[in-house]
């Protein structure tokens, strides 16, 4: 019982603590700021290591054995060697602490480093470029006039944003004339994209803030029934 | 940084013109006809009058193309007494033999289910299939497929729209590259949020307050926090020249790895080795906004001049952006992450969007080579946009007024393009 | 007295009121407070009045500063909770697509739900979370419950407990492990729905509480998604929606509908445009819409007003700076 | 060497990397779920190093008695507590009931809510701060803004519920997160594909090295 209440009280302070920065810099958010971080860092170090170290390497490599029917141990999965390229990528990395081979450390670095590039090269490349190039290719007036003038209006607006859009992105010319004009309608078609991602942005948000003010009033104060 | 000499564009838009007849040719050439090996069709026996459904017909087996000899497809047509009003039939069962052996059930599929992909084969075994289609009462079996071997490929000849293209675009970028490098000049226009950095870093250094740069909060193995640390290092070559103070709290403890690396080497191209200290890079905690909470804090109590706020932001932008705001910084942010730029453009001074991200370290090297990269992107821009202005005029007059050889243009440029566009 | 003082005075005048209204609930003397609509109306009039007298402030010159505008926020926020006025909610065909698409299956059908977010975006998804259980149980479906992201397996239990508490839902008797099982998380984002299309038991071998997979009636006979009628995802970020569509509707053809925070919508709406997606709830509006059509007006709709409140608050600030900014003969250089 | 070694890696890891897209045979098939699986190895190994650094600053702070050391005794005590409890509780550290989860649900998870709810203030302030009609293009991230935040909530449709269906706020709302929304999308989209590509290859190539740092 006693547990219960301190909980719901421990996460009120906490929670008050973060709201005072509101108002200004002060001990109370430094004294929560200082525990987020501690516990978050811990939290994740705990669970990177359980999660990662001991769930995806350690059992990956050494898969645990279960008694079957017949009283047999027996391995639950086969075990995938192929993990030990990455303790060895791992361990690479732990180098650093040993200043004078931490050099080494470099090498896992450049590994991550260049499958990432290589990954998202053309991952980006077809999912962003080829997918939306194609999607943009549409009949303006559907097949044979059949669209509405909504739809019309909507396809427009569509092709001329995606193409002015690309415009205003060109590095290899100066912004001037007809071509700067392009750009400029572009630049009103990013313009409307973000006003709308903001519109929804401040929806979401005022969301969490309806959530953590239910909290406060209902759960922990019970004002609320 | 000036690089006049507009470049001949008589020869630029002969050569986009060539670019996408060969796609055109292409991929006039390209529509794939896949022979299917029809193996059993049993007419289904309409006229008799029970409750034992009628089986699943023309099942067929074929080979998944372009895998590891792994899977097959097998596909049918549904019983016709699984028709959506009177189900009779509810649902099948896929039985299969491995190498002639015993038919054993594999799966157990809806009613209205019409194929069935086999997964976790053996390229070098023979697999034989059928289909039972079963009601409350009865289960009629289809007749067996032939048997089949799945068959492994060596290239994914579907991607082969997508290697010409991203091949096409990679070798602009790398002949603009050579071409810088052989001394061509090449003209790239002004980047307004590039050409502060140096006043932004100046201020600090007259104010004597430090520098924050934050890198975003994703991992290395997301390409703008790469692109980020790239920005980085050109910053930190003229921090170190003008022997400002640079703090940088990370949550990703290879992010730090990285950019302790990147500011030490800048420091010695520099000639300053010596101011360099591995605590220029701290980690705070890998969580988003215990992370936030702490770099507000940090900003408030240390009030730095300058932010850059340069590579994958999630919600955390606003915050740091706003506080960044209220201690009278000048920020210049960046990011590829569409919702977040409103908050940047909103709150900082000067806000690179999108591709700016990634052509910023480039521009600020001002080495002729890393420009070159630019104009092989600004081909990229060209080919997306000439194939969307001819795409859309062709399917549109195409439908419109029902053209051939304008449907013909659209859905060849369709096919080039959806081919290539993975999932 | 000095402001430190003045500050430290307040907070424990706070705390020390919060304690009061705490033994009071704890007690039970304490009932809670709602505004009859004659007391609401008169505090949005209020509201309205003192945003009036801003603007006039504003005009003459009188820049009200930041903090103002929080105080604002949270009152906007607030105040609504306790009020008792409803309002006319309508259907974006979004929702209604989602609700046709949940109707045209079977009663008794097997739904999967991925709990793919964390505490931190409950405030949206967990009202969808409810009224899609309250919605299965109302049609007897049997319900498969796991997690991209780990805690959201937690989320669910908790949505659960909640719709359980009510006693029309708590008589239907759902059974653990033959109506409904909760498999957990696992690690491995949008590979775990990838190797789910193979085989769920490869990644699930036991569910949240250690039980094994084969021992639980409910998914003994789910293989992959062939043995599932419909997949429900609540999504707050990656992984999430787009890899349920990218994976499992692209490559395994399931049927697919999904919540979304706010934030997250709008990158899924070319997904609704090409049918991968049957439908949407974004944001708490979505939420709202949902319970609306289940009939089931939960917290959803209870916080939409405070929801159109808040909204309110922006735009009336934003129209304010804007005043200042053109009485102000656009003196101040500030970057948009 | 220090610095040739790591070249070559990044180099042919990348080239690895993209060609393997193109392969469906084996081990270019299994790439994809290797790295994923490697590089979650390498992260969990480096947060050590992360974790080292937050202790060393911290114990720093305290040694040397600078201002505010007494949140660095915290940050380390609370660091320590959940630690020591998540190796303590084992594997199962994550189940309802242990200490570890307690410590989740009633000190992370408010602090990190609150965190993140504390945008909605910022938010608004933001809004009323910077969001001005400077020009023409402010002025249409505005009107944008407006009316999908108008168009999302209730009060939006009974607002304009004098106007027949489909030519309502909601409806306008839609009209734009479907059309000129999806098309500023598209470009950026596109826009930044290239703009990957392009870093890539400088990586790739060698070009840009700066993140692998000197002698």
């Amino acid at each position: 019982m006693f547990w219960e209440h301190f909980a719901v009280w421990v996460a009120a302070f906490l929670t008050l603590g973060i709201y005072s920065f509101l108002y200004k810099d002060n001990p109370w958010y430094k004294l929560c700021e200082s525990i987020f971080v501690g516990i978050s860092a811990g939290y994740w170090f705990v669970t990177l290591f359980w999660d990662n170290i001991y769930g995806k390497f350690w059992v990956g490599v050494f898969p645990p054995t279960h008694v079957n029917e017949l009283g047999e141990s027996v391995r639950t999965a086969q075990p995938d060697y192929w993990l030990l390229v990455g303790a060895v990528l791992g361990l690479l990395m732990l180098l650093r602490l040993v200043p004078k081979i931490g050099w080494l450390s470099r090498w896992s670095l450049a590994f991550i480093v260049g499958a990432t590039a290589g990954f998202y090269l053309i991952n980006y490349f077809s999912s962003n470029v080829m997918r939306q190039v194609q999607d943009t290719i549409m009949p303006l007036f559907g097949s044979g006039f059949d669209a509405s003038a909504y739809v019309i209006i909507g396809n427009i607006v569509v092709a001329v944003g995606t193409f002015t859009g690309l415009i205003y992105f060109f590095f290899s010319k100066e912004h001037r004339g007809a071509f700067g004009f392009s750009a400029k309608v572009g630049i009103f078609f990013l313009m409307v994209t973000f006003g709308a991602s903001f519109g929804y942005t401040v929806m979401s948000r005022m969301s969490l803030l309806i959530g953590r003010i239910d909290f406060l009033l209902s759960d922990w104060l019970g004002l609320i029934r | 940084m000036q690089y006049i000499r507009p470049t001949d564009g008589g020869r630029r838009s002969r050569l986009a013109f060539g670019f996408l007849s060969i796609l055109i040719v292409f991929a006039a050439l390209s529509a794939p006809v896949v022979a299917q090996d029809v193996v059993a069709d049993t007419p289904a026996d309409t006229t008799a009058v029970s409750h034992v459904p009628a089986p699943a017909t023309s099942v067929v087996v074929d080979d998944y193309k372009y895998d590891f000899g792994d899977r097959l497809n097998l596909s049918w047509v549904p019983s016709i007494d699984d028709q959506i009003g009177e189900r009779m039939v509810l649902g099948y069962i896929v039985y299969r033999s491995i190498n002639g052996g015993e038919f054993k059930p594999l799966e157990s599929l809806l009613p209205g289910a019409s194929s069935f992909e086999d997964k976790d084969l053996h390229a070098d075994s023979s697999y034989v299939y059928y289909v039972a289609a079963f009601s409350e009462t009865d289960t009629v079996p289809s007749i067996h497929t032939q048997a089949h071997q799945p068959e492994r490929e060596f290239i994914h000849f579907d991607l082969l729209w997508l290697f010409v293209i991203a091949a096409l675009i990679s070798f602009s970028v790398i002949y603009f590259i050579w071409m810088a490098r052989a001394g061509k000049d090449l003209f790239v226009r002004k980047i307004a949020g590039l050409d502060a950095v140096d006043d932004a870093i100046g201020r600090a250094t007259e104010m004597g307050r430090p520098i924050l740069f934050i890198p975003g909060i994703q991992d290395m193995d997301d390409v703008q926090t790469i692109a980020g640390l790239t920005i980085l290092g050109r910053v930190a070559k003229q921090i170190a020249d003008y022997d400002t103070r640079i703090r940088m709290p990370v949550s990703r403890s290879l992010v730090m790895t990285a950019a302790r690396e990147t500011i030490k080497a800048a420091y010695q191209i520099a000639g300053r080795p010596d101011a360099y200290s591995d605590d220029m890079v701290n980690y705070v905690t890998d969580e988003q906004f215990g992370y936030v909470a702490a770099v507000d804090g940090i900003m408030v109590r240390e009030r730095p001049a300058t932010i850059f706020l340069l590579g994958a932001f999630f919600a955390e932008s606003l915050i740091l952006a706003e506080t960044g705001n209220s201690v009278g910084a000048i920020q210049i942010a960046g990011t590829a992450r569409p919702a977040q730029l409103p908050f940047f453009i909103a709150a900082c001074d000067f806000t690179l969007i999108g591709e700016e991200l990634f052509a910023a370290s480039a521009y600020l090297s001002g080495e002729p080579k890393q420009l070159g990269s630019l104009k092989g992107q600004d081909v990229g821009k060209g080919i997306a946009m000439a194939v969307i202005l001819i795409g859309v005029i062709s399917v549109t007059l195409g439908k419109a007024f029902d053209i051939e050889i304008f449907n013909w243009i659209a859905d060849a440029l369709s096919t080039v393009f959806s081919k290539a566009g993975g999932s | 007295m000095s402001t430190r003082i003045k500050e430290i005075l307040v907070v424990a005048l706070v705390l020390v009121f919060c304690a009061i209204i705490y033994i009071g609930k704890v007690s039970g003397w304490m009932k809670g407070v709602t505004f009859s609509p004659a007391v609401s109306m008169i505090v949005i009039i209020l509201l309205a009045a003192s945003l009036a007298v801003i603007l006039v402030l504003t005009i003459r010159g009188r820049l009200v500063g930041r903090r103002t505008v929080f105080v604002y926020v949270g009152i906007a926020v607030a105040l609504p909770l306790f009020m008792s006025i409803s309002q006319y909610i309508p259907i974006s065909p979004e929702v209604r697509t989602l609700h046709d698409g949940l109707e045209d299956l079977q009663d008794g059908s097997k739904v999967l739900v991925s709990f793919d977010y964390d505490p931190p975006s409950a405030p949206e998804l967990q009202p969808m979370a409810e009224s899609f259980f309250r919605y299965c149980m109302d049609r007897d479906f049997k319900i498969v419950i796991m997690g991209l992201w780990p805690q959201g397996p937690l989320q669910a239990n908790q949505a659960m407990e909640k719709v359980l508490e009510d006693p029309k839902y708590a008589a239907k008797n759902y059974q653990y492990g033959v109506d409904w099982v909760n498999l957990g998380f696992q690690t491995g984002n949008e590979f775990v729905i990838q190797r789910m299309g193979t085989d769920f038991r490869s990644m699930f071998a036991t569910d949240y509480s250690g039980a094994n997979y084969e021992t639980l009636p409910i998914v003994k006979n789910v293989k992959n998604f062939s043995n599932v009628d419909y997949v429900f995802n609540l999504s707050a970020g990656y992984p999430g929606t787009v890899e349920w569509v990218q994976v499992a509707v692209d490559r395994y053809g399931v049927k697919l509908g999904a919540g979304n925070t706010a934030v997250q919508a709008p990158q899924c709406y070319p997904y609704l445009r090409s049918g991968q997606l049957i439908g949407i709830l974004g944001g708490m509006n979505g939420a709202a819409e949902f319970e609306k059509l289940t009939g089931h007006e939960a917290k959803g709709t209870k916080f939409m007003l405070s929801q159109s409140f808040s909204h309110m608050i922006v735009i009336a600030f934003i129209i304010i700076g804007n005043v200042a900014f053109f009485m102000g003969g656009r003196k101040k250089n500030l970057s948009v | 060497m220090r610095r040739e070694i790591p070249l070559i890696i990044t180099g042919l890891v990348g080239i690895v990397f993209v060609v393997q897209y193109f392969i469906p045979h084996w081990p270019f098939n299994r790439m994809n779920a290797w790295f994923s699986d490697w590089f979650s190895i390498v992260q969990a190994c480096a947060i050590w190093l992360g974790a080292l650094n937050l202790l060393k600053i911290s114990l720093e702070k305290i040694a040397r008695r600078k201002s505010d050391w007494g949140y660095a005794v915290v940050i380390i005590a609370s660091f320590l507590l959940i630690t020591i409890i998540g190796f303590v509780e084992g594997e199962s550290f994550r189940d309802p009931g242990t200490r570890f989860t307690w410590l989740y649900d009633f000190v992370y998870t408010p602090l990190s809510s609150t965190m993140f709810a504390i945008l909605a203030f910022f938010v608004a302030s933001a809004s009323y701060r910077a969001f001005r009609a400077r020009n023409f293009e402010a002025t249409l991230l505005l009107l944008a803004a407006f009316f999908v935040m108008m168009g999302r909530v209730p009060v939006g449709d009974a607002l304009t519920a004098f106007m027949p269906e489909g030519w309502r706020l909601t409806d306008l709302a839609t009209w734009i997160m479907n059309f000129p929304q999806t098309a500023g999308q598209r470009a950026i989209m596109i826009g930044i594909a290239l703009g990957i590509v392009s870093t890539s290859l400088r990586i790739i190539l060698g070009i840009e090295r700066s993140h692998l740092g000197g002698d």
